[in-house]
């Protein structure tokens, strides 16, 4: 609290209305420092919305899972576990790509930075075109519900196992919506990072979007064991 | 702009904590660890609950470590930790409160109880 | 046009610019907030004539004036709109966006744009509900229970769920705002316990949706799902449980009536430190009664699933709660009196709503323990009662709050004084209405009457008559000030920075502000409402 | 019915007594507490009124001793109001054991009610006095609330779930039944009448010309018969499914290792979805009849296996002719054959 004061006097010594040298910080912040903080403070509460939003259909998993186990595994043996572990895979390596594209920002590294945010913008698109595929998949099999969904090896447990896939459809669906979202903001950063806008002074917008982009793995994370990996013994 | 090759925390008085490259390649090989580990444990019978419990288990520890070290929430302030914190908080009582309701239809005990009528 | 010269063109927000871009693209959040209240009042009216007309066709026991198909669309859009429109958006939108930044010592909120944005989103939603309202509107009542609404009603149930889901991301990002501006943002010397008492109720506020809002959010996602693409989630037939859908509605839908209520509750705390002259009783204990509330108004949606077949063990655990809920307020209430012991209360317009408020909230609060009683709720769930409960805290606490602020800070928002003799007389038509229209309805509701009814027995006819009465009462009590309010803008007595004598950082700039609150940066030195520093004064006997 | 004016409505039965008890008290309470502020505040507003343009207030504001007061009476208040509202409503919700058992389907808006003796009522209930009445509900297609303001009791209709609702009614007359959760466009329409009568006159009801068919046992019993259910579920034991004698109301063993009460949700749910909960040493290999039975009939054939446990007469297994087995797909075989592969001794032997 003292050091923001500190910097809030310096910053009025300066000028009030003037601009800070690089012309990024906003009139009604009074040092970078507090528009910093203020701005991780904003994404952290995006972030714990969001999770929240998941929350509600996590809330729905666990209450049909509790009251119909037997059409989880039935429900999660038609689905591919290889496909899912890739997607894993892919999505914590772009994890990482997107931490060392933080790192590269920070220490004002322009080329290793738009390096490490295509790299994971690539592995964005490798996720999503794998399921592309498992859902293709799906559609071939008749597991999609609402469109005539039958799967006589369930036998009368058939309608649980489609309230298994529609929560399948609405989870995976929604987390697929948040990757399409943050590919979307990707191709607008690597432009902007390839001319250098990027700066260890400015390089919050990088660190905000990284930690958009840890939540979404995080959610997947939590969706691999919990959809794919039911009674698989 | 020119480009600044110093690795030592303290040049970068503006930029918020830098964390090294080598906790975030530690930290990717415990997460790809991880999931091959919880991946083998499924394909193993541990008994009913268990297996459950492992595999939770391994997610939230996946969760944590992604929390702390990709989101810096290790070198955050409190106010960030503390909305961590609420959303977990918030999200388990929603999760636990309506789970009970459920519970409660299945257990006899409470849902059938005989008790004296001296109502008549 | 000798007397516009005479006055020295000072330099404030309104005036710095003019035309409609400067209004649409303005990233003020003075102007923001006058964008707001046109269109929350503009919702408001929309929600008040379908009042009116449920009223009308209540006045008959047989369902005569309308259908009952209109009659369901009646009350589910008057819900909608109240409710989504103007209760949520109100108080926090256009009296939070003016005045917080002013009470922090701040220049503007932390994120302008997005203020804008949040903007924008509200009247797209408005517009999604207005599109609905043009198709004829939903007829499942505001609360959407599957499985009529997902597989019975033909009605546009999937374009208001939308108009909802959008305009819930409006609040989203004003609660985002606040938050930061509140942590980030204040005016140095201006510590936590130094901050007024509306801006811990709006902190609470933003908090509460900040985490409540989304699970709406999901819910109305999924239940567009089942009703567009037959994803079966709460679908009997396939398994599905509607009571599910209840207990995801519920959780967003309670701390939703405690975003309505905390920022109504701030209001009161700066009108009564302000015409008592006088600190609030028991700051401390007011403030963390605004976190206890927002806390523990999480853990308590079940109260609404008693007779919905939840099961006695969860309802039981619900009730407990409840039970605790309700202590906070009771808190406040007791606070805001004692404040007007050995105080120098005035009866101005604000003061008079204060009251209504004090008596409206306190039998709206009580109401909520005879709710929260399991057994009692048994008999009276679904019925007259409740209305007449939410009525009491949503238009005898938060509408009454809102006029009250809005009348308090008017000067300091046009720069121009309400006229005193026609605010008094539409405080108290608006308290005389309100009562003469829902109190009865607590008669009805122990007697029996179900909610939602559009043709009832005739023995109930005489309380709805009554009730109907009431309500033209109350509304010619609100058009009174949309009328002197406008009127006020042109021809109102000319204020000055502080007409009122008040304490606080929004009245240390001139009435209206610049377009950067402050000339020079304020610094905070002394404790909230504390109005016996500077010279001795004449202090009530 | 009343007429003119009323401000109060009727009890009728036990349970009024005790929620009427429960309004009083918080009425009075409410009413302390009410006049209390609002003359506190009225007392203060004249009081300490402004008398002078620049005057201020005092500068009582905080004392520890009030803050504590007024937080622990509230609380102590509320925590009663608690245990008396949670006991109401424990007695509410659990029926007596000897109640009268009828049964009600609420359809999109019209209630349906059916008395243990076969007696087909719509939209009307008769029902005697100084009997307890338990009342077991489904809906068939949206959720209804069957509510009946005299007996102060109400209790949601779901469609998929059997939820139960039980009163004793004390006082003859005519009182009104409503529908009180919205339930479409006819919602304020599905309203009826309860006949509270002595148990003589509902005695020389049931036996007058009420539109009586088969009580539901025996029409169940038909019904298990036309089905075929008999044919694995044989009376003696020894068939391909377990002999469902003195099943209802007892602990069965699941084949997944969990016991469960056979109760009405239980047959149900085995009906409709024979191998969600298969019973312990059987194989799944009963076919599922969602959508062939009505809720009536599910009622009926519930009513038949209850009959069973409490010594009713079973049907005779169609020993002699298995062609007479008709209805859905039996198996092929015959029953002679009475030894499956599985083991006859199941949990409910």
């Amino acid at each position: 609290m003292s050091a923001e004061m500190h910097a809030h006097g310096a910053a009025l010594a300066a000028d009030s209305h003037g601009h800070h040298a690089s012309g990024v910080l906003q009139h009604q912040f009074d040092s970078l420092e507090q528009q910093r903080d203020a701005s991780t403070l904003g994404m952290w509460a995006f972030v714990a919305q969001e999770a929240m939003f998941f929350g509600g259909l996590f809330t729905a998993y666990i209450v049909y899972r509790f009251l119909y186990p037997d059409a989880y595994h039935i429900g999660s043996h038609q689905l591919n576990v290889v496909l899912g572990g890739i997607n894993t895979a892919v999505l914590i390596s772009s994890s990482l790509t997107m931490a060392l594209a933080v790192w590269s920002a920070q220490t004002g590294r322009r080329r290793q930075l738009t390096a490490w945010l295509t790299t994971t913008l690539l592995l964005g698109f490798a996720f999503l075109v794998i399921k592309y595929f498992e859902y293709r998949e799906k559609f071939a099999h008749h597991l999609v519900p609402g469109l005539h969904f039958s799967l006589p090896a369930a036998g009368a447990e058939e309608g649980h196992v489609q309230l298994f896939f529609s929560l399948y459809f609405a989870m995976t669906g929604m987390h697929a919506i948040h990757m399409i979202i943050g590919a979307g903001i990707l191709m607008v950063y690597i432009p902007m990072a390839a001319r250098g806008k990027f700066t260890p002074e400015y390089s919050h917008p990088v660190e905000l979007f990284g930690l958009y982009w840890h939540f979404v793995d995080i959610v997947w994370i939590f969706l691999f064991p919990l959809l794919y990996l039911l009674g698989r013994y | 702009m020119p480009r600044l090759h110093l690795d030592k925390p303290g040049d970068y008085p503006l930029a918020h904590h830098v964390i090294p490259v080598r906790t975030y390649l530690a930290v990717f090989t415990a997460l790809i660890v991880l999931t091959g580990l919880t991946v083998f444990v499924a394909f193993h019978h541990l008994g009913d609950p268990w297996n459950d419990v492992v595999a939770i288990t391994i997610a939230l520890t996946k969760a944590t470590l992604v929390v702390l070290f990709f989101m810096h929430v290790k070198y955050s302030t409190a106010m960030v930790r503390l909305c961590v914190i609420s959303a977990i908080f918030f999200l388990l009582m929603l999760f636990g409160i309506t789970w009970s309701d459920y519970w409660a239809r299945k257990v006899p005990a409470i849902r059938v109880q005989q008790t004296t009528y001296d109502v008549r | 046009m000798s007397a516009v010269a005479a006055r020295t063109l000072r330099p404030n927000y309104l005036n710095a610019a003019y035309g409609v871009k400067s209004w649409l693209l303005t990233k003020d959040h003075k102007r923001i907030a006058l964008l707001y209240l046109a269109s929350v009042t503009l919702f408001f009216v929309v929600g008040g004539v379908f009042a009116g007309l449920i009223r009308l066709e209540l006045l008959t026991p047989e369902g005569d004036l309308v259908s009952s198909d209109t009659y369901n669309r009646l009350f589910t859009m008057h819900g909608v709109v109240m409710i989504f429109f103007f209760l949520i958006p109100a108080i926090p939108a256009v009296l939070g966006n003016f005045l917080l930044p002013l009470m922090l010592g701040a220049k503007d909120l932390a994120f302008p744009k997005i203020n804008l944005l949040s903007w924008y989103v509200y009247m797209v939603a408005g517009t999604l509900g207005t599109l609905a309202l043009v198709q004829g509107g939903a007829d499942t009542g505001w609360t959407f229970y599957p499985p009529f609404s997902t597989r019975f009603s033909n009605s546009p149930v999937t374009l208001v769920a939308l108009a909802g889901f959008v305009a819930g991301f409006s609040s989203i990002l004003t609660a985002l705002n606040f938050i930061v501006t509140v942590h980030r943002m204040r005016a140095p010397g201006l510590s936590w316990f130094r901050l007024p008492l509306f801006v811990w109720s709006l902190y609470a506020t933003s908090v509460i949706i900040m985490l409540a809002t989304p699970i709406l959010a999901i819910t109305l996602v999924m239940l567009m799902l089942e009703r567009s693409l037959h994803l079966g989630i709460f679908d009997p037939t396939l398994g599905g449980d509607p009571v599910l859908f209840q207990h995801l509605f519920w959780f967003y839908s309670h701390p939703a009536v405690y975003i309505m209520i905390l920022p109504s509750m701030g209001i009161i705390s700066e009108l009564i430190a302000a015409f008592s002259r006088k600190r609030v009783f028991g700051y401390s204990f007011v403030a963390f009664s605004s976190m206890a509330i927002a806390v523990l108004g999480f853990l308590v949606w079940g109260h609404h699933l008693f007779v919905s077949s939840q099961t006695a063990f969860t309802g039981t655990v619900f009730s407990v709660i409840t039970m605790l809920v309700a202590v906070p307020s009771a808190i406040k209430v007791f606070n805001w009196t004692a404040t007007l012991y050995r105080g120098s209360v005035s009866w101005q317009t604000p003061m008079l709503y204060v009251m209504g408020f004090l008596g409206l909230f306190t039998i709206g609060g009580l109401t909520g323990v005879f709710l929260a009683t399991m057994g009692f709720d048994i008999h009276v769930h679904d019925t007259y009662f409740v209305v007449a409960h939410f009525h009491y805290i949503m238009v005898g606490g938060t509408l009454m709050g809102y006029l009250g602020g809005l009348h308090y800070w008017w000067p300091k928002i046009t720069g121009r004084m309400y006229p005193e003799f026609w605010g008094k007389i539409s405080a108290l038509l608006v308290f005389v209405g309100f009562n003469l229209t829902f109190f009865p309805q607590f008669i009805l509701g122990y007697l029996g009457m179900p909610r939602r009814y559009h043709a009832y027995t005739p023995e109930f006819q005489v309380l709805n008559v009554l009730s109907t009465a009431g309500a033209t009462v109350l509304g010619v009590g609100y058009l009174l000030p949309m009328v002197y309010l406008v009127w006020s803008m042109r021809y109102g007595k000319k204020a000055g920075a502080n007409p009122f004598g008040a304490v606080g950082l929004e009245w240390e700039t001139s009435s209206p502000p610049p377009t950067f609150n402050f000339d020079h940066p304020p610094v905070v030195d002394h404790e909230a409402y504390d109005y016996r520093r500077g010279e001795d004064k004449k202090v009530a006997a | 019915m009343q007429s003119g004016f009323p401000l109060f409505p009727e009890s009728a039965s036990t349970m009024a007594g005790q929620v009427d008890a429960l309004y009083v008290f918080l009425v009075a309470m409410s009413a302390f507490f009410s006049l209390l502020i609002a003359a506190s505040v009225v007392y203060c507003a004249i009081r300490y009124r402004r008398r002078s343009p620049d005057e201020v207030g005092g500068s009582f504001h905080a004392s520890m001793l009030l803050e504590v007061t007024w937080t622990i009476i509230p609380l102590g208040i509320v925590l009663f109001l608690f245990f008396w509202g949670a006991r109401v409503f424990f007695l509410q919700v659990q029926p007596p054991p000897d109640a009268l058992e009828l049964t009600a389907t609420g359809k999109q808006w019209m209630w349906r009610f059916q008395h243990p003796d076969g007696q087909r009522e719509i939209n009307t209930l008769h029902v005697p006095t100084g009997q307890p009445i338990r009342i077991e509900m489904i809906s068939e297609d949206v959720l209804h609330s069957l509510y009946v303001p005299v007996f102060r009791t109400k209790m949601d209709v779901v469609p998929g779930r059997y939820t139960t609702l039980w009163f004793e009614a004390t006082k003859p007359g005519t009182y009104h039944l409503f529908c009180a959760e919205y339930c479409g466009t006819e919602h304020s329409g599905m309203v009826g009448w309860v006949e509270v009568m002595t148990p003589e006159d509902y005695q020389h009801w049931l036996a007058g010309g009420a539109a009586a068919d088969k009580p539901p046992a025996e029409a169940g019993a038909d019904l298990f018969a036309s089905i075929g259910c008999n044919t694995c579920h044989v009376d003696a034991g020894g068939g391909r499914a377990p002999s469902l004698r003195g099943v209802f109301g007892r602990q069965v063993q699941l084949a997944n290792g969990q016991t469960v009460v056979a109760d009405a949700s239980y047959l149900r749910r085995s009906i409709l979805e024979p191998p969600a909960q298969l019973v312990a040493g059987y194989q799944p290999i009963m076919p599922t009849y969602k959508g062939q039975i009505s809720e009536e009939n599910l009622f009926k054939l519930i009513a038949y296996i209850k009959s069973l446990s409490d010594g009713g007469a079973a049907t005779p297994a169609p020993a002699a002719d298995p062609a007479a087995a008709a209805g859905a797909d039996a198996p092929a075989a015959t029953t002679g054959a009475a030894a499956p592969a599985a083991g006859t001794q199941g949990g409910a032997g």
